[in-house]
């Protein structure tokens, strides 16, 4: 009885998020066997172990000498910080945005329909190019550009609920009951639209991750030599010849987190929101 | 009327014409679904009989089975959750349970032809309706070329009374009105020459003068061809305009069965009488019997005793625990059965 | 309609069929005769010169030419000869007679490089050093000659005329008739390989001039430059055999040699390179300059200095490749060699990780300095890979003994804006290419007026540059060179690292070799010199 | 309708004028083009003249306003970096090879995510319909530009088959427009899915089977056919995530189109070049959006007779 309510959560996913990102990203400090920031020089481009390589440096070093395995233990602390940051911004822009425009509608909503069509017709990555050449890489910088990419998604979506549950009894009732504006949007249709909140927060992980690659690659990423998961595939691409394990297992990371959350996000839309549009 | 009264055994339904040929006898046809909350039973054990000329109606709420009887009769239930588990299907003596897909593609449209409930939704919004009998024709009747088959289009159009076929046959389903969807659904079941046809509520959306026409088309165009008809439907009077024999079905059962005026005159099934009660209290399109007390059962955790106890006023222990057998109506029609403990008391009390 | 919409399909699937099964035939396809040269794109995209910082084109030439192996100046370019007056305020070019455009455009005349000059000083040139080109007047004697005039000395003007330098010669002729627009279609040069194409974003084409002027005649009929940007995919261009030379950044070439290819170098040292301390605004009474930052103090500069494995770095970075140089801008090719620092090098700047904590220590680091991290620039976002790549080592080596670091990401525009605001702060990888002669080295990077990136500046250095640029006198300019590189040697001003050499991976079944002196700007020329294999 | 459009389209300009003000403030927050197209060695009289020469010595607001009045009469002014082109000339000779790419792209995530997601809907429930939605969302789950690295290294140097890089015909395009369409898959392919799921548990499928219409038709006819307009309002919204992509991919494959530009514009500090490329994508954004209701209306002809 109890095995099949287990099988009932998607407990591949679930497993393989713990061990890549959760439990890494938590106990890094503890668990990775070496600093991710120290170069051992004359170790460098060591092979994993199973290449030809050492114990010492279970899955190689890269060409400054550092380790892999630890290097990417704690890239899982930026992968989480960075899409847990920057979607937590992104969303709650949108959110509120999304809120206020589906529930005053009128021209509080015309304007912020707009400004959705504007972000999504301006070229993020661009974009994000000439905020980074303005000022700087940096770790704030590509949390900025993941909220800028993803607000108007959010607003786009929750608005729409609003509109439909703004109809419906409960709202109606609560405002001739005289509840004030601030208070039927928070305390009635707030709760309703948190569930497709969450769902999307979550289907976004995947997005941010490989966002924060395709900016490290551009090299407006987070700023080196910080473990970032992009930033470790990006970094060591012009060696995937010689010494491929410097980019190949921060991928492999970056494939099963993603691979992961993406299938964890389909499960959570199926339990909490059906309605959701699966874009 | 009333019909000549033959022996037959109880447990079947008779709805013989005597000059109809037997087309169709359907034998404890049982479909199981497996729903998220566990097996539904629903057709369980189900049995008819079908004559060519012949109108039978089968009526009940939503949800009574009787759709899910007709479809598994073809074998097109919503697959994997639907399982037909056991009957017989007999169509001019062979057996339809025991053929293949392939086999059943041959059956389906050409010989047994189906209208269903919405024209709205039935038609494929992005074909035109020439289109979508020509498939069909195309399926069926390889006899002729292109030209062939839509002028065999046109008439089955032409049949069905549809104005200037031969344009309205380029014609999307959404520049038709409601009625003439219908209609063109009529001309879709008909163009292949089917033995019968399966009209599953096709009035239930039409308003009423249309709806009147429509039966009135049906009933012409099986005067013309001599199909059969089985007429499902939740409308006692349209039964009642409709068709000779009904049967009465509940929860997946056949609770009452008989000729349409036995029936009508001499109810004997609580549920039946219930929904009669309601046609003449509510207006005739109620999908849902009000009138009578209680939600229609859900499919799943159904007594084991008539599915009918719980809303029935006359239920006691036995009706909760065990499924009545199916009783013969006294009356002056031999063909009138119904299943209730209560009326093996009035034998009994006889 | 649905008969139809299904054979479109049906169509629609055998064309994306047969067009796979096409592209799996064919396999990459290389004209006989063409070299494919895999590089990075230009800082301009453009056939007009004065529109880039410097990059040649393979279908020009300029006055001076150098010698493909010791990279001197020669006449195997345009000028057959010239000559400075003894104030050094005015220069004589004569031209060959015979020098011939491409297309027909006619002989060189004086009057085509008085335009040529005239374009390349325009409001809108962006050229390398171009103050140092700018003369105050210029002036057509004859049909061959022409005159460069001055208002102060000017002792290495040529190099402004030189393959390194900066202006090519353009025909007037072409110019008259069709005005710019001639030179962005289809310019005409007077080099061995004439234009072909230009593929905006993807490269130029050039093939052989027939009957070349000069006689030359280069073993590759067709010469294509294709910008590459991605590092990975110049490798595999090369690999797949679609490419035939490629300026590979040096952390890569082992995959390349791995699988069969080979290093061709320039013959001689192309660069030099290092780091220099930005935002040492020291002249006296500079508003820019502060006192308190951690590289202020000339121990906290030796620290830095001393805790570089410099010999680890060449290996690292360039793969043993290098030499170590006691100063990036000084070359024993160009005036004020001091040979001696070579030998105090050791001393002065070894490796010594200890002494290097001992001196922060003395200079009371960190708690003496309000914010004592270091910044180290790495201009990845610019597309230069290996600046990021030293960044990264510097830090592994300043943090080594001590130091707190940060890398900053900017790119060249941001660093350049910064530098002209007097406000760069920082750390930054630098590479000098070409090796530039002295007095511009010095100018460059140790005055005011030098470039925007800066590097240290004093009241010493400032007047040796100053001292250096009225001197005619060879020995005296010498002298004062020599100080002014001891001077700046002695006070930890820099952090040479290596002079290295400009090396580019070939096919060696397409090409044999390549000599080229390894002293243009974008360090390549000669590219009639390519041989063949075989 | 028409009043409907009008609105549209006014508010699209609107739109589109604070895209320029946006677009036009960040660029030149950025930096000058002084010193990114000069050498590291330029004087300071040579930046001053140039600063000068390309009137960035003006008040900002004054140049915005230059700059929106010569936009409007279709002049986005002259490109800083490859001079001797308008900044408009410079983008539309790379944008074909961007459409090109893009358009491939398209097409080839289309012939593989919409069996994904017909064949999922088909077998809805069971391992096929999972192991498809794992295939679809591998496609996703990489950075594009290590796939792209991956094929080139497999497909181009290991088995030969297509050239690794470059401008060119189809050979040239199958490789990125792969890594470009990978991206896409995973998101039509479940598009597909749900809108297929519906359309066959519609009545028009139902009565289809009991026409006695073979199963593979009714799947890839009757049923894709209604399900195939909810992925093509999916591509309303592709075409931003199709510059994205095409930066990246671009400069991978050295496909020298608007994305590859874009990246040199901005190192360049080329702002009308800047500017060209993302009105033009703002506008293609746009036009696209048209462009889908058009599509739509085609596929449906409820749509198409309204």
């Amino acid at each position: 009885m109890k095995l099949s309510r287990l099988r009932r959560y998607p407990l591949l996913p679930i497993a393989v998020l713990l061990a890549i990102l959760f439990i890494p990203a938590l106990f890094a400090e503890w668990l990775a066997p070496h600093d991710p920031y120290q170069s051992h020089l004359r170790n460098r481009l060591q092979p994993p172990v199973f290449w030809g390589g050492t114990w010492d440096f279970v899955l190689g070093t890269d060409r400054l000498g550092r380790c892999v395995l630890s290097r990417i233990m704690h890239g899982a602390q930026y992968a989480l910080a960075i899409s847990a940051v920057g979607i937590f911004v992104g969303a709650a822009i949108g959110t509120l945005l999304g809120l206020v425009a589906g529930y005053a509608r009128g021209w509080t909503d015309i304007v912020v329909m707009r400004l959705v069509d504007i972000s999504l017709a301006l070229p993020s990555i661009l974009l994000a190019l000439a905020f980074a050449a303005a000022w700087g890489p940096s770790f704030e910088a590509v949390i900025i550009v993941v909220a800028f990419v993803l607000w108007a998604y959010f607003a786009r979506q929750i608005r729409a609920e609003v509109l439909s549950i703004r109809e419906r009894d409960f709202v109606a009732r609560a405002r001739v009951a005289g509840g004030s504006h601030a208070r039927i949007v928070l305390l009635h249709i707030l709760p309703n639209v948190v569930n497709t909140v969450v769902v999307m927060a979550t289907l976004q992980v995947g997005v941010v991750i490989l966002l924060e690659a395709a900016l490290s690659f551009l090299g407006i990423g987070v700023p080196r030599p910080t473990p970032a998961w992009g930033l470790l595939v990006a970094d060591g691409r012009w060696l995937v010849v010689s010494a491929w394990w410097i980019s190949f297992f921060p991928g492999v990371a970056i494939l099963l987190a993603v691979l992961s959350v993406n299938l964890l996000g389909d499960w959570l839309r199926d339990r909490l929101d059906p309605e959701l549009i699966e874009v | 009327m009333t019909r000549p009264s033959r022996s037959t055994p109880l447990e079947e339904t008779r709805g013989a014409s005597a000059s109809g040929e037997l087309l169709l006898e359907v034998r404890d046809l049982r479909t199981h679904l497996d729903t998220k909350n566990g097996l539904v039973r629903a057709v369980d054990g189900v049995s008819f009989r079908l004559h060519s000329g012949e109108t039978l109606g089968i009526i009940g709420e939503s949800g009574s089975g009787k759709s899910m009887t007709v479809l598994s009769m073809l074998q097109v239930v919503p697959k994997p959750a639907a399982r037909i588990v056991g009957g017989e299907v007999l169509y001019r003596g062979q057996n339809l349970l025991e053929k293949n897909e392939r086999e059943m593609r041959r059956i389906r449209g050409r010989e047994i032809a189906m209208i269903l409930q919405d024209p709205q939704t039935s038609l494929n919004p992005v074909f035109t309706i020439g289109n979508q009998i020509v498939e069909a024709l195309r399926l069926h009747r390889r006899d002729g070329g292109g030209k062939a088959l839509v002028h065999r289009a046109v008439e089955a159009l032409r049949q069905v009374r549809i104005a200037a076929p031969e344009e309205r046959i380029r014609s999307y389903p959404h520049e038709m009105s409601g009625g003439m969807k219908q209609r063109a659904v009529g001309a879709l079941a008909i163009s292949c020459g089917p033995r019968i046809i399966v009209a599953d509520e096709p009035t239930t959306s039409l308003d009423v003068t249309i709806q009147a026409q429509y039966l009135r088309l049906l009933r012409d165009l099986q005067r013309e061809t001599g199909l059969a008809i089985l007429f499902i439907t939740h409308d006692f009077g349209i039964v009642a305009k409709l068709c000779r024999h009904l049967l009465v079905m509940y929860a997946g059962r056949v609770v009452e069965a008989g000729p349409v005026r036995a029936v009508f005159n001499n109810p004997a099934h609580p549920y039946t009488r219930a929904l009669l009660g309601s046609v003449v209290r509510a207006d005739t399109k109620a999908e849902r019997l009000e009138a009578i007390a209680g939600q229609p059962p859900a499919l799943w955790g159904l007594p084991s005793g008539c599915r009918f106890a719980p809303r029935c006023p006359h239920a006691d222990d036995r009706c909760r625990k065990e499924y009545p057998p199916q009783l013969r109506v006294r009356d002056e029609a031999s063909d009138h059965v119904a299943s209730c403990w209560r009326l093996e008391e009035s034998h009994g009390n006889r | 309609m649905n008969y139809a919409r299904t054979s479109k399909l049906r169509v629609l699937l055998a064309v994306a069929g047969a067009a796979l099964l096409a592209a799996a035939a064919s396999a990459p396809v290389q004209a006989a005769g063409k070299v494919v040269l895999a590089l990075d794109p230009p800082t301009a995209d453009t056939n007009l010169f004065w529109n880039g910082t410097g990059e040649r084109l393979p279908c020009f030439q300029a006055l001076v030419g150098h010698d493909p192996i010791t990279g001197k100046y020669n006449n195997s370019e345009l000028a057959e000869e010239w000559s400075a007056n003894e104030e050094f305020t005015e220069w004589t070019f004569r031209l060959k007679k015979n020098a011939e455009f491409h297309f027909g455009w006619g002989r060189v005349t004086a009057a085509d490089v008085v335009h040529s000059y005239e374009l390349t000083t325009g409001p809108d040139s962006t050229i390398n050093s171009i103050e140092h080109l700018r003369a105050a007047s210029v002036e057509a004697l004859d049909d061959h000659t022409v005159v460069f005039r001055f208002e102060t000395a000017r002792t290495d003007y040529a190099f402004q005329h030189a393959g390194r330098g900066s202006m090519v010669v353009y025909s007037k002729a072409q110019f008259d008739k069709e005005g710019v627009d001639g030179y962005v279609s289809k310019p005409a040069g007077t080099a061995a390989y004439q234009y072909v194409e230009r593929q905006p974003g993807a490269g130029v084409t050039f093939e052989r001039v027939p009957d070349h002027w000069q006689g030359a005649v280069p073993d590759f009929e067709m010469l294509e430059l294709r910008w590459i940007p991605e590092p990975a995919t110049k490798l595999a261009l090369l690999l797949a055999g679609e490419a035939h030379i490629s300026d590979l950044p040096r952390e890569i070439q082992a995959d390349a040699l791995a699988a069969g290819k080979a290093i061709v170098k320039s013959k001689n040292p192309a660069m030099s390179t290092g780091a220099i301390f930005n935002g040492m605004y020291g002249k006296t009474g500079d508003p820019a300059y502060r006192a308190d930052l951690p590289w202020s103090d000339i121990r906290v500069r030796e620290a830095m200095n001393r805790a570089l494995n410099r010999e680890e770095m060449i290996e690292i970075l360039y793969g043993g490749r290098g030499e170590p140089v006691p100063s990036w801008l000084m070359d024993s090719r160009n005036e004020g060699y001091v040979p001696e620092l070579k030998e105090r090098f050791e001393g002065m700047y070894g490796y010594d990780p200890e002494r290097a904590r001992e001196l922060l220590a003395d200079a009371g680091y960190p708690d003496a300095f309000p914010d004592p991290t270091i910044p180290i620039v790495s201009s990845v976002l610019s597309g230069n890979p290996e600046f990021g790549t030293m960044a990264e080592l510097l830090q592994v080596y300043f943090e080594a003994v001590g130091l707190q670091t940060e890398i900053r990401e900017m790119d060249w525009a941001t660093l350049g804006n910064l530098g002209r605001s007097r406000e760069a702060y920082l750390i930054s990888p630098v590479r000098n290419a070409p090796i530039r002669p002295t007095e511009a080295a010095l100018v460059n990077f140790h005055t005011v007026r030098g470039t925007r990136y800066g590097g240290y500046e004093s009241d010493m250095s400032e007047g040796l540059a100053d001292k250096l640029e009225q001197t005619i006198n060879p020995q005296e300019r010498s002298r004062i060179a020599q100080e002014a590189f001891t001077y700046l040697f002695e006070q930890y001003a820099d952090m040479p690292l290596a002079a290295v050499f400009a090396e580019l991976t070939v096919d060696p079944t397409v090409v044999k070799d390549w000599t080229f002196p390894g002293v243009s700007t974008n360090s390549v020329s000669h590219y009639h010199l390519i041989a063949a294999a075989e | 309708m028409r009043r409907f459009l009008a609105i549209r389209f006014l508010q699209a300009l609107v739109a589109l004028l604070a895209i320029t003000l946006i677009v036009f403030g960040l660029t030149h927050l950025t930096g000058s083009p002084v010193d990114a197209l000069l050498p590291d060695d330029a004087s300071q009289a040579q930046i001053e003249s140039l600063i000068r020469h390309w009137g960035l010595d003006r008040p900002l607001h004054e140049q915005y306003l230059a700059f929106l009045g010569n936009a409007l009469q279709g002049d986005l002014g002259v490109s800083l970096k490859w001079r001797g082109y308008t900044a408009m000339e410079v983008v539309l000779q790379r944008l074909p090879a961007t459409l090109k790419l893009g358009g491939l792209s398209v097409l080839l995530s289309i012939v593989v995510a919409i069996p994904l997601g017909v064949v999922a809907a088909r077998h809805r429930g069971t391992m096929v319909d999972k192991s498809a939605n794992v295939v679809a969302l591998l496609g996703q789950s990489l950075p594009q530009f290590w796939l792209g690295i991956m094929l080139i290294w497999i497909f181009a140097v290991g088995l030969g088959w297509f050239p690794t890089s470059g401008q060119g015909g189809l050979p040239h395009m199958i490789l990125p427009a792969i890594a470009m369409a990978s991206f896409q898959v995973a998101a039509l392919a479940r598009l597909t899915r749900s809108a297929m799921l519906d359309s066959l548990r519609s009545e028009y499928v139902k009565l289809a089977r009991l026409k006695g219409v073979p199963e593979y038709r009714i799947v890839w006819k009757h049923a894709l056919r209604n399900a195939a307009i909810v992925p093509l309002t999916y591509f309303g919204l592709l075409a931003g995530s199709l510059l994205t992509g095409s930066v990246v991919i671009e400069s991978v494959f050295s496909w020298p189109g608007t994305g590859l530009l874009s990246i040199e514009a901005i190192r360049g500090r080329d702002y009308p070049v800047v500017q060209a490329v993302v009105i033009l994508f703002a506008v293609v954004f746009l036009l696209i959006n048209y462009v889908v209701d058009a599509l739509y209306a085609l596929v449906d002809p409820r749509i198409r007779r309204a």
